[in-house]
């Protein structure tokens, strides 16, 4: 049985992978498991400058689920390059760098960079941070904007090509095609929906930016339905991510239409989930009789014709 | 860092709003658990996503068991207050930086719930040696747990309403005392207790270590969602309350 | 303490009531408490003609929360007024009633009969339901359709206007001032969030319709978030609602800057929500001697300036 | 309808994959109770949203105490498998429209939790001085509840791999019944099972009743969620099974 599935000219080992700021840099789950078990390995946004990221609380829990406002905190690009880069270089054979920029000259010089660096295997252009007061979903929800910050980076970038899109739109479909023919090589369904909590007793937002991103499970129907749409919008691979929790979710996704999926807020709670998640894929694609996970992806699409 | 199985072994209530809980660990961890470090508690409740940090307040080598003294809060706690003895539940464990055990005399300074670090901090600084005085604050008799008093000698309990103890404030208690008298200070406590604390305990010449509490998603550094303000080689900075702590040098937290 | 609110020129006496859907007409209810003691009485959308609504299966549960294709089942105008409204026009002395319509046309002839009937208080148009493929959430997403609806029912409607928004939009408070501009009176904020769930067996959508729209807990902090980035925009009353399921729920959305609420869900779960609620809201501000609940309205807003 | 709270008294396992929860609930209440009735009983447990639908498999005037029978199949049967006797459980009940009581021969088709109802309309028939036959298929010995074939004498077993019983399904036993020697038919089971004794059962002339399932979320009539499709009155309408059924004339409901 075959866990196998390419995105673009990777080809991963297994459909599994951390969505971006959920796993810090890997090193903190290396007591847990070995990170060589996933698909890829996708590290926190790394911007170009430090970032402190938003005041605190910067976490909180919603009903199934929990938001954030971290703000894209991160040692910026040059620490990461020098002091993390190379620890983490030989965690997994393919690390996928996840950006985001202030500007299309960010976007640019960060991609201009990742090109030189043969240990970076992929990008992923986050244009759908909701934590950000410059960029971040701005860039993500003005359509002029992606399409100009995706091509830009394609002409620099060369290697595979992930835009993460968010959920935060209208019609997904619109913005998953116009990164496709911007030149995107697969995408990644959902980043978080902006949500706020307010606290009851002191009568104030409980975030200290006020509004976050809300994540986990609470969000995944929302996240299938998108990937269902996208499925049958454009004709790159698609990464699927939002409250995948068990092995039940994560098929649900492959089933709407992604080729590989990504584990977010359940990293926290069950920081092994991972790896368990990868065995019992295995286990059900043997108990089925499926040949390989790929063989699964859109399958609810196909199924629908014979109703 | 390990995700593993305890087994409850009692949980009982102390007082209206405060419980007891034991559970027993696989023997290798014990040795990795020292007084300030915490774990995230797994609670299979209805509308409890992530888990919970709660400081360890004892550990027992020879019966393998780790104490937690919970404070009934909201549904997490109140869940955990419903575990039985026999069951299972997940911990991760053990998290964060705890303190640092100093020779000499040692003022511990607890406000309500912060004890229960400290009360494992107390009988370890006891274990190598060193001498302890405890300041023991809480708002009523709800709030205090009665063995503590028992444990130790040299411990004084104030209550803000009349209660057990003096009627006062931690800060009573702080200014009763000569500090300079300590070697070292350690202090785990709601934020206005630091904060009131906070001026008097400036030119104290020792180590001074607190114990922050912040909410947690994660609580092994990997969500960046448990930050503090820490003032330190002149530069502001977030830590991370569950890693780079949750002990800081006191004086260079910004409460 | 005082639970009155104002909303237009209409005084409620609590500032609950039922989410349209979530209630059916209010019959089902009677058996568990008396209706009188609502705010106000929303009934289920009503259309022009009957519906017979959506393929089984139309609901399931999701994480904190359900999903539901339901597509606006209902027995057509005419059998509402003959056989439904002399029932229940004396249930409360708020009779709020839900419309949507196929076209503007329907929208306006709907208007102008609920026009004629001085049991009916108010309109709610639904131009926001994601389970009809004619109209529905087009209206609700299409800014130009959204104006044109309303403008036309505000010229035939001369009693209190409410507009109930998709929060499938990527700016609502665009939605909500165009609505403003063309003549509500109110604006509810939200209805259901597009979703979809698959069942991993059958590997085919659960619903019957396919996808459908997700309510309850799981969706609470988004709609606050919009409650809270309406009040900053418009300035007529907002009536908040999504995944209210106790005191402190609804408090949050009134402090986001909600004059009154409506309650989902939460009613098939605990048909005896509501009143309690009431209940507790009176207590609440008895206990944190506020005069009226209407000062607690926005308060999430002030109180950030003096942070 | 009424929202109460009932006392869990027994939750036994009688297979692997059944069980048997009794509660006792208020007196007043028991009178409404009827055979094909329903309850939705709130289940609180992690992921659990909904209440889940029950129906009364048996009702004890005496005792006061309910019956059902459940069968695990997910998260809410799964969690109510725990609850304990002596705690509360929070109970709408009784809703839907139950089965048509009639006098002389009845046969009963059970097709696996099916039995449940068709349990209490037995005892319900016979207790009216009817007569009945039931036939009680199912798949395999965990789906076998042992103490039904003790309450009546009139019951034929099938299980469709080798277990108790005869081996085959219930429409082997329906086809080696003269149904035309029964006054009226009354069916619940898998819709598999409803499908295959559909064309059978077409031209008998008496009344034919089944019990439907649906996935509910309210259970009372105000969701509109629940609703099958029935051919009445040479109409096709959607028609739901909490409020308009769950019981059904049979010949009417389209499958
Ligand atoms: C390092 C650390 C050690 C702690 N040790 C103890 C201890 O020994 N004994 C004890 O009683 N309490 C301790 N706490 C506090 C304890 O974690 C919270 O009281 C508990 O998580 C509340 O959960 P709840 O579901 O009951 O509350 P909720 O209903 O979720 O919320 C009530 C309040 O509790 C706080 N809280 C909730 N979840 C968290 C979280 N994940 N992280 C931090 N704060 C949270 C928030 O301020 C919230 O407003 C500790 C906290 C930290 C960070
Ligand atoms: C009128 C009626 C009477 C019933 N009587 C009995 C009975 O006496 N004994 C018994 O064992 N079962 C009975 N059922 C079925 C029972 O309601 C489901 O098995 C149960 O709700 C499953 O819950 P779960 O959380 O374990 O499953 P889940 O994990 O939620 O889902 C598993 C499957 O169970 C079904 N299901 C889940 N929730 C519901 C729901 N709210 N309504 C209907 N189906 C659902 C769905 O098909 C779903 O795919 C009855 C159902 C109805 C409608
Ligand atoms: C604490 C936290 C931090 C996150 N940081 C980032 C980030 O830096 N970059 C990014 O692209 N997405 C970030 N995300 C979004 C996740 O990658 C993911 O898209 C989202 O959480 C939905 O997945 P989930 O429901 O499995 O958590 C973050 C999410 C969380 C919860
Ligand atoms: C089963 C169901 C049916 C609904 N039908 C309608 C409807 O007919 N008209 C409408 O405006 N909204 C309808 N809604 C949306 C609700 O009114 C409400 O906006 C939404 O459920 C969010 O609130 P909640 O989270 O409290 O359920 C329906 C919702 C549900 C769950
Ligand atoms: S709680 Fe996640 S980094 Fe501290
Ligand atoms: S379950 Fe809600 S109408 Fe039947």
């Amino acid at each position: 049985m075959n866990l196998e599935v390419k995105i673009d000219e990777l080809t991963l080992k297994n459909p599994v992978m951390p969505a971006s700021g959920t796993f810090g840099f890997g090193l903190e789950f290396k007591d847990i498991f070995d990170l060589k078990n996933l698909g890829a390995l996708v590290v926190k946004t790394i911007t170009k400058n430090p970032r402190l990221g938003n005041r605190p609380p910067r976490v909180y829990e919603v009903s199934c689920g929990m938001i954030n406002s971290i703000g894209l905190a991160n040692p910026g690009w040059d620490y990461f390059r020098e002091k993390i880069l190379p620890q983490i270089k030989d965690l997994n054979d393919i690390l996928i760098l996840n950006i985001a920029g202030e500007s299309v000259e960010e976007f640019e010089y960060l991609a201009r960079e990742a090109q030189r660096f043969d240990e970076i295997k992929a990008l992923e252009l986050n244009v759908s941070c909701p934590n950000v007061s410059k960029g971040g979903i701005a860039f993500g929800t003005d359509l002029e904007a992606l399409k100009q910050i995706v091509s830009s980076v394609r002409k620099i970038y060369s290697k595979t090509l992930i835009v993460k899109l968010t959920p935060n739109v209208t019609d997904i479909t619109v913005y998953a095609k116009a990164a496709e023919n911007a030149g995107a090589d697969a995408l990644t369904l959902i980043n978080t929906f902006s949500g706020m909590v307010i606290d009851v007793k002191s009568k104030k937002p409980v975030l200290g930016n006020k509004h976050g991103g809300v994540s986990g499970p609470a969000i995944r129907p929302m996240a299938v339905k998108m990937v269902y749409d996208c499925f049958k919008a454009v004709s790159i691979p698609l990464i699927g991510v939002g409250g995948i929790d068990s092995k039940e979710a994560a098929l649900e996704f492959f089933l709407a239409g992604a080729t590989a999926i990504q584990v977010g807020s359940q990293n926290f709670v069950e920081p092994g989930f991972m790896p368990r998640l990868i065995r019992e894929l295995g286990e059900y694609l043997r108990e089925e009789n499926i040949e390989g996970i790929a063989k699964l992806t859109g399958l609810a699409h196909r199924r629908e014709e014979n109703v | 860092m390990q995700d593993l199985k305890g087994l409850v072994v009692e949980n009982i209530p102390l007082t209206k709003e405060i419980y007891k809980l034991q559970i027993s660990v696989p023997e290798e961890i014990l040795p990795e658990i020292i007084p300030g470090s915490f774990a995230m508690l797994k609670i299979e409740a209805k509308g409890v996503f992530l888990r919970r940090p709660f400081s360890f307040a004892d550990v027992d080598l020879k019966t393998g068991l780790v104490t937690f003294y919970i404070k009934l809060v909201g549904k997490g706690t109140g869940a955990l207050r419903e575990i039985h003895p026999g069951q299972e539940i997940s911990m991760l464990l053990p998290l964060g930086r705890g303190f640092t055990v100093m020779p000499g005399k040692s003022l511990l300074v607890a406000g309500g719930i912060g004890i229960a670090p400290l009360n494992f901090l107390a009988r370890e600084i006891i274990k190598k040696g060193g001498e302890i005085s405890i300041i023991y604050g809480v708002k009523n008799e709800a709030m205090f747990i009665p063995e503590i008093t028992k444990n130790f000698k040299n411990i004084e309990v104030y209550s803000e309403i009349p209660g057990p103890g003096k009627k006062g404030l931690v800060l009573d208690g702080l200014k009763a005392k000569d500090i300079n008298s300590y070697d070292q200070i350690y202090l785990c406590g709601p934020n206005v207790m630091l904060q009131a604390a906070k001026p008097y305990l400036q030119n104290f010449s020792g180590l001074v270590e607190v114990s922050l509490e912040s909410y947690m998603a994660c609580g092994f550094g990997a969500c960046l969602g448990c930050v503090v303000k820490v003032f330190s080689n002149n530069e502001i900075e977030y830590k991370k309350v569950c890693k780079d702590g949750p002990v800081f040098n006191f004086k260079e937290v910004v409460l």
